[in-house]
């Protein structure tokens, strides 16, 4: 497939590139330059049917333009009759075949990369990730390796990461378009996708199934690390153990303070699989925070004191007695600090 | 309405004789819903031959209840049976749809 | 009544003469009407989104409100203005066209318009009790099982009420076109747009029953606590989505059909020539309604169906795009060798070829399934839709406005208006639009209230909105058209624009009988062939004679108010029992007034010989 | 055609249902309203096939058919199908008097089915706990057998009131193509009920 598809794309890569210069997309969320293989699979149609599509539109245009021009009534045309014509089953003819041979063009292609991202044929033999979607986070668990995480998604390159995908309520879409396209996430069975980048990078992810008020900041992100950086970061979380007690006095604090407040029976620090909440293992290393925010103290603190008014919506507001100032910054400062690898998002060079 | 006195005993005549085919149509069907009702209840056939016949009892019966009863197999009822034809058409898409990839 | 008393009359006696019309042509104005107002509604909507996503992280209005605003903007837009202001068309002109005296059945036609109106009504009132619908236009379960307000419950049952209205109307122009054409109208003379309300009609009557279904199952699970979407109790939420598409991708062909129609009528008019390729034309029209029936998972490509189903929903949606191109490439064949005649009503038709085009063209793309993993919820499909929708079905109905305008109301449009609100329109259009794609392939999903500072995002939304605001002012313009022409507009001859179907053998605006005798047709084109024969007007097929006209009712009326009164009981009596008592007394209305008309005859009245020898031609 | 709808032996026309442009569009109307009809009950037929294994724990439709009722209520609907047939014979034959027999018979029919189906219902609620609420598959069920049932209400409220309503006046071209309509649109009934015993109740209990 991609062998005589490669002349076409090389045209149309030089177009793309061309929008791209001129500031049209962010690198690591834009579909329009693909670091993974769902997206280059993608890309490929994409190419292909635009190149298609143009040839149609020039096409359609020009016969448009010159029949405007030419035929337009002139001045002493205002009694001209001109011939009835009936019909012409050549041209009629032509104008079937065409754009048939076009559509079979693209069909076939089309056809072949369905299967292809389809196939669970290696399933058992890569990275398996059960993902569940939730209003309004995303859960990780790395079942074999008893990994839990939340938000953060770490996989290793150039290698197919399966992603077993299932929603706690409604349905969700998973959608990181730099490497891969989208699919559902359902409530009522499990879906497969594979995806696998290219290259080491944070990249964006989004829900992209309408799924309540706060759908727009149902964000998340892949970290993509070399193999080896992968394995170490496993590593780390596996030796994590959620009942250390933090260093500083402000910190320990903050732990009493959770304990106190019940968060963990919804959150868990460690790889219990207990995700009512975001499991808060690696915290401190997170992108963002709430999926959408720069990680500073100070947002953490906002949304601890009024989550409502950073997500619409949210199910944790209103699940935990309200803060007082001194407890939300305490709890901030040990989250904060839960930093259990050396693998983060800057080891993939962000 | 061309017709009147003349024609009349004629189509009296003619009505009879429709009637007796719809006496013969129902007598088949009253037969066919047994049939199928003893499949099931004597339990006399593998669930693989029965569901299929079961349901092909079911479409002849319901082609008579068309064809004979509601007389779609008269002049004059092309379009009627058009639209039950599109709309059977849109039907088996939609039992297809619901059958078969709803739990894919 | 007699011809003697459409005299002018007081306010009163006009608005009763409106509430109780069975005459296809006021139905038509009460379509225009109420199909307006909503357009405007829904185009209000669209500002909102617009103007909420002028910026990043712009908190113009709030999450809620922003899922409110685009899913009754979606929903205001397909179920309640481009659906009525193309049933108002076909009302219209259809009969007109087909050399008929009325529909087949006045008294529904006139139920199908107030009960899409008290729907339309029901739905909208939900903004003011408690919260619109926020689940999308789709609704897709089980948010929309969950959501809190009683927004879904209006969304359903003013759906209900308002699809009732637009079946009866659709069974209503099959069997007009059935058994009503003039002596000599053979269906291979039919005009296409008469041709295309046909088609529509078909796919109207197949399509809605599934909504129907669909709609019945959600308002059992959310007022009756069934179980159909409860995957608790096996349910499966994956039906709602199947029920709401079988009936989805049919109706947006229902849409753009009409719209065809439009085209087909407008661009031989003005180019002076016949259309070219009739038959292929009306092939096209039935092979794409057929194919319409077969593609609906093209909308859920992403929702796990295997490899299998997308690769079959891939070919055949793709295949549509031939008997749509058969089409486009008949229209730019009838202009060729033609006589061009631009004005706006030709403006809007030729102005549609392009847009039209692109949105198909971008059709094509998202039926690669692969490729749509990408496209699928992004701004890539708010774009492509709105292409085939707006620079379609809006367009369609522009030109159709502009074109049948002094037939329906007896007045020219200003051209000079038209034509620069069609300009405006046009720009702020393609503005608003064509960079929706890239920011789709950028990353941008759609439904979402508010897209992150520093994505790259930023130009391309800024950009968007402002090409709405000169929609917006199109949109305002052409109001100012409408009442400039009230005024002080130009009243046309019965055929302005040397027409060549039979609509333009009779007066503008049409006598309320439409044709004293009915006409002999001879041919495709009917007038235009009069025309080249040296006569101006048709020859009768039949002497003249009485003519047969049903009586006006307001049992339409009551009826759909009836539903509407029993609607709000069904939204409330989850909340107290005391509702039950607004569905019994709305049933009863409606009920009532069923029974009433089936026990009262009627049996119409007759416009004697003498009468209509009295009326000028 | 004359003001006079009215009809006799004499003038009678073959098709009195269609003789007049009224009547055409309603018969031609009818049929296409039962064209929507099929793909409304195949949403509903689609929607139970693919429930019909979600008992959620509850009862299946294996544990709880009863065939000995439904057959009844079979041969009730088959046979009142036969009797509308006989009572557009006898319009034919412009015998109204005949024909109001037989439709009074076929309403008696009606009425019988209806009062089984309501027994049914009544039994498994009762006695199997069986409800709408139960399980997809509960909901499924009485859905679609229900919307038939409500068919069959309408069919008969649509009967009784064209009998009242045209007990003294007689067959005429008017009213007519009001009977036929109710005829095709009973028998349509009894086709969707052929399906539902076939789909629901015989394939249910084979399992
Ligand atoms: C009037 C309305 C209208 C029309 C006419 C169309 C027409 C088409 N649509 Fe569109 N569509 C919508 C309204 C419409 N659509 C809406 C509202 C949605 C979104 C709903 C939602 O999710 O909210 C949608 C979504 C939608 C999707 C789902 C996207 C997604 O959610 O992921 C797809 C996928 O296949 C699709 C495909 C098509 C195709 C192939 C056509 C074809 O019919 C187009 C055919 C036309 C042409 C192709 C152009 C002319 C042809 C030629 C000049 C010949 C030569 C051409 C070629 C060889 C290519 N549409
Ligand atoms: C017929 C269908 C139709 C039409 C005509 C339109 C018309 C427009 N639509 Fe849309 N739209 C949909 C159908 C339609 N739409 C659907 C189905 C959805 C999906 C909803 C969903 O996701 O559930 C959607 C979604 C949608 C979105 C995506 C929202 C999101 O996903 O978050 C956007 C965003 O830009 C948008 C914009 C517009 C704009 C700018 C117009 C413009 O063309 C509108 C132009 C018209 C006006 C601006 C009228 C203004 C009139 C006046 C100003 C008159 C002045 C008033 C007085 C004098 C009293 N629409
Ligand atoms: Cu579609």
């Amino acid at each position: 497939m991609k062998g005589w598809m490669g002349k076409f794309k090389f045209v149309f890569l030089l177009s793309f590139l061309a929008i791209i210069l001129a500031g049209c997309g962010k690198e690591n969320l834009t579909a329009l330059v693909p670091k993974g293989y769902g997206a280059e699979s993608s890309m490929n149609l994409i190419v292909l049917s635009t190149v298609i599509m143009t040839f149609v539109f020039i096409v359609v245009l020009s016969v448009y333009l010159i029949a405007i021009v030419r035929f337009r009534k002139k001045k002493g045309q205002e009694n001209y009759i001109p011939k009835q014509v009936e019909g012409s089953k050549k041209l009629e003819t032509i104008w079937t075949v065409i754009p048939i041979i076009l559509v079979l063009i693209l069909a076939v292609p089309t056809v072949a990369a369905t299967f292809d991202l389809a196939d669970e044929s290696g399933k058992s033999d890569h990275i398996n990730v059960d993902v569940t979607g939730n209003q309004y986070w995303w859960h990780f668990s790395y079942a074999d390796e008893e990994v839990q995480t939340s938000q953060d998604l770490y996989i290793p390159t150039g290698e197919k990461v399966y992603l077993n995908m299932k929603s706690s309520d409604v349905i969700h879409s998973l959608w990181v378009p730099s490497i891969s396209g989208k699919m559902d996430v359902n409530p009522e069975n499990e879906n497969t996708m594979y995806i696998e980048a290219n290259e080491e990078g944070v990249y964006w992810g989004k829900c992209a199934e309408l799924c309540g008020p706060s759908h727009s900041l149902m964000d998340f992100k892949v970290i993509a690390v070399s193999p080896e950086e992968y394995e170490q970061w496993v590593a780390d979380m596996q030796s994590v153990d959620p009942e250390e007690e933090p260093q500083d006095a402000v910190a320990q604090d903050g732990k009493a303070a959770m304990e106190a407040n019940n968060c963990l029976s919804c959150h868990a620090i460690g790889s219990s699989p207990n995700a009512v909440g975001p499991n808060l293992t690696n915290f401190g290393d997170r992108t963002k925070i709430v999926g959408y925010l720069e990680t500073n103290k100070q947002n953490l603190v906002d949304w601890l004191l009024d989550p409502e008014s950073i997500k619409p919506g949210n199910l944790m507001t209103g699940k935990y007695p309200e803060l007082s100032e001194e407890e939300a910054d305490s709890i901030a400062e040990y989250l904060l600090q839960l930093k259990p690898s050396e693998i983060t998002p800057e080891s993939a060079g962000n | 309405m061309t017709d009147n006195t003349n024609t009349n005993s004629f189509q009296k005549q003619k009505n009879k004789e429709e009637m007796k085919k719809q006496l013969i149509t129902f007598a088949l069907m009253i037969g066919f819903t047994i049939v199928a009702f003893s499949i099931v209840a004597t339990e006399a056939m593998d669930k693989m031959f029965a569901v299929p016949l079961l349901l092909i009892l079911a479409l002849v019966q319901v082609g008579f209840q068309f064809y004979y009863f509601m007389h779609m197999k008269d002049r004059g009822h092309e379009f009627p049976a058009m639209m039950i034809y599109g709309g059977v058409f849109a039907a088996l898409l939609t039992i297809a749809a619901l059958v078969a990839i709803v739990w894919w | 009544m007699s011809i003697a008393a459409a005299q002018k009359k007081g306010f009163g006696a006009f608005l009763w003469d409106y509430l109780t019309t069975v005459d296809h042509k006021k139905i038509a104005h009460l379509y225009l009407i109420g199909g307006g107002f909503f357009f405007i509604l829904g185009g209000l909507e669209a500002m909102f989104i617009r103007i909420q996503l002028i910026a990043p992280e712009n908190d113009f209005i709030s999450a809620g409100l922003y899922n409110e605003m685009f899913t009754m903007h979606g929903t205001t837009m397909i179920f309640l203005a481009a659906m009525p202001l193309l049933l108002g068309l076909m009302n219209a002109v259809m009969p007109l066209q087909i050399g008929a005296r009325d529909v087949a059945f006045p008294f529904l036609n006139s139920l199908g318009f107030w009960l899409f109106m008290f729907g339309g009504i029901l739905l909208n009132c939900s903004w003011f009790l408690g919260g619109a619908p926020d689940s999308g236009w789709t609704a897709y379960t089980p948010l929309s099982v969950e959501s809190p307000t009683h927004g879904i419950d209006f969304y359903v049952l003013g759906l209900q009420i308002s699809g009732a209205g637009t079946l009866i109307g659709g069974i209503n122009f099959l069997v007009t076109i059935v058994t009503m054409r003039a002596p000599g109208m053979t269906y291979m003379r039919m005009p296409l747009f008469s041709w295309t309300t046909f088609v529509t009609s078909t796919l109207i009557l197949f399509a809605f029953p599934a909504l129907t279904v669909g709609l019945f199952l959600l308002m059992f699970d959310r007022m009756f606590g069934s179980a159909f979407f409860n995957v608790a109790l096996g349910g499966n939420s994956v039906i709602w989505q199947h029920l709401f598409w079988i009936f989805g991708h049919p109706e947006v062909y229902i849409l753009i059909l009409p719209a065809f129609g439009v085209f087909s009528e407008v661009i031989p008019t003005f180019s002076k020539k016949r259309l070219f390729g009739y038959t292929a034309m009306v092939f096209a029209t039935i092979l794409i309604a057929f194919l319409g029936f077969m593609v609906w998972a093209h909308h859920m490509f992403t929702v796990g169906l295997g490899p299998v189903a997308n690769a079959i929903f891939a070919i055949a949606t793709m295949a549509i795009a031939v008997p749509t191109g058969i089409k486009i490439f008949n229209w730019l064949a009838t202009m060729w060798g033609g006589s061009i005649t631009i004005n706006s009503a030709m403006l809007w038709a030729l102005g549609f070829i392009p847009s039209f085009t692109i949105g198909g063209m971008t059709g094509v793309m998202l039926a690669s399934a692969v490729a749509d993993y990408q496209y699928h919820d992004s701004y890539f499909v708010v774009a492509h839709f709105h292409y085939v929708i707006v620079g379609g079905v809006v367009f369609g109905i522009f030109a159709g406005l502009h074109y049948w305008w002094p037939k329906m109301f007896g007045r020219i449009l200003n051209e000079k208006l038209g034509k620069i609100g069609f300009w405006l329109f046009f720009i702020g259009f393609h503005l608003t639009f064509f960079i929706q794609h890239f920011l789709g392939l950028m990353g941008m999903p759609r439904r979402y209230w508010v897209f992150l500072e520093d994505q790259g995002l930023d130009t391309g939304n800024f950009i968007s909105t402002i090409g709405t605001f000169l929609m917006a002012i199109a949109a305002t313009i052409f109001l100012i058209n409408i009442i400039y022409t009230a005024v002080k507009g130009e009243k046309p001859a019965g055929d302005p624009y040397d027409g060549r179907t039979l609509e333009w053998a009779i007066p503008s605006p049409p006598p309320y009988y439409n044709f004293k005798q009915l006409p002999l047709v001879r041919g495709l084109d009917p007038l235009w062939i009069e025309k080249m024969d040296g006569k101006d007007k048709m020859t009768p097929a039949e002497p003249l004679g009485d003519v047969h006209m049903p009586n006006g009712s307001i049992l339409p009326f009551a009826m759909s108010l009836g539903f509407f009164v029993a609607g709000f009981g069904f939204i409330y009596q989850t909340d107290h029992q005391a509702w039950n008592l607004a569905i019994f007394v709305g049933m009863g209305i409606a009920l009532g007034s069923m029974l009433i008309r089936s026990l009262k005859d009627d049996h119409g009245y007759h416009i004697s010989k003498e009468e209509l020898e009295r009326e000028a031609d | 055609m004359s003001h006079d709808h009215s009809l006799n032996p004499e003038t009678m026309p073959q098709e009195p249902e269609k003789a007049t442009l009224e009547g055409k569009n309603k018969f031609l109307g009818l049929w296409f309203f039962l064209g929507g009809e099929t793909v409304l009950f195949a949403s509903l037929f689609g929607t139970y096939l693919a429930l019909r294994n979600s008992t959620a724990g509850g009862p299946s439709g294996q544990d709880i058919f009863g065939l000995e009722l439904v057959f009844l209520m079979t041969m009730l609907l088959l046979t009142s199908s036969l009797t509308s047939v006989y009572a557009m014979y006898h319009m034919k034959n412009n015998d109204f008097k005949k024909m109001h027999l037989w439709l009074g018979i076929t309403a008696f029919l009606g009425i019988g089915f209806l009062a089984c189906e309501i027994y049914e219902f009544y039994h498994y609620i009762t006695d199997f706990g069986f409800t709408f609420r139960s399980s997809a598959f509960g909901s499924a069920f009485y859905t679609l057998v229900g919307f038939h049932g409500g068919h069959v209400v309408f069919g008969l409220s649509w009967l009784i009131a064209l009998m009242v309503r045209n007990a003294k006046r007689g067959l005429n071209l008017y009213n007519a193509p009001k009977y036929y309509t109710f005829s095709l649109y009973w028998h349509f009934i009894d086709v969707v009920w052929v399906f539902i015993f076939t789909v629901v109740y015989l394939m249910g209990k084979v399992g």
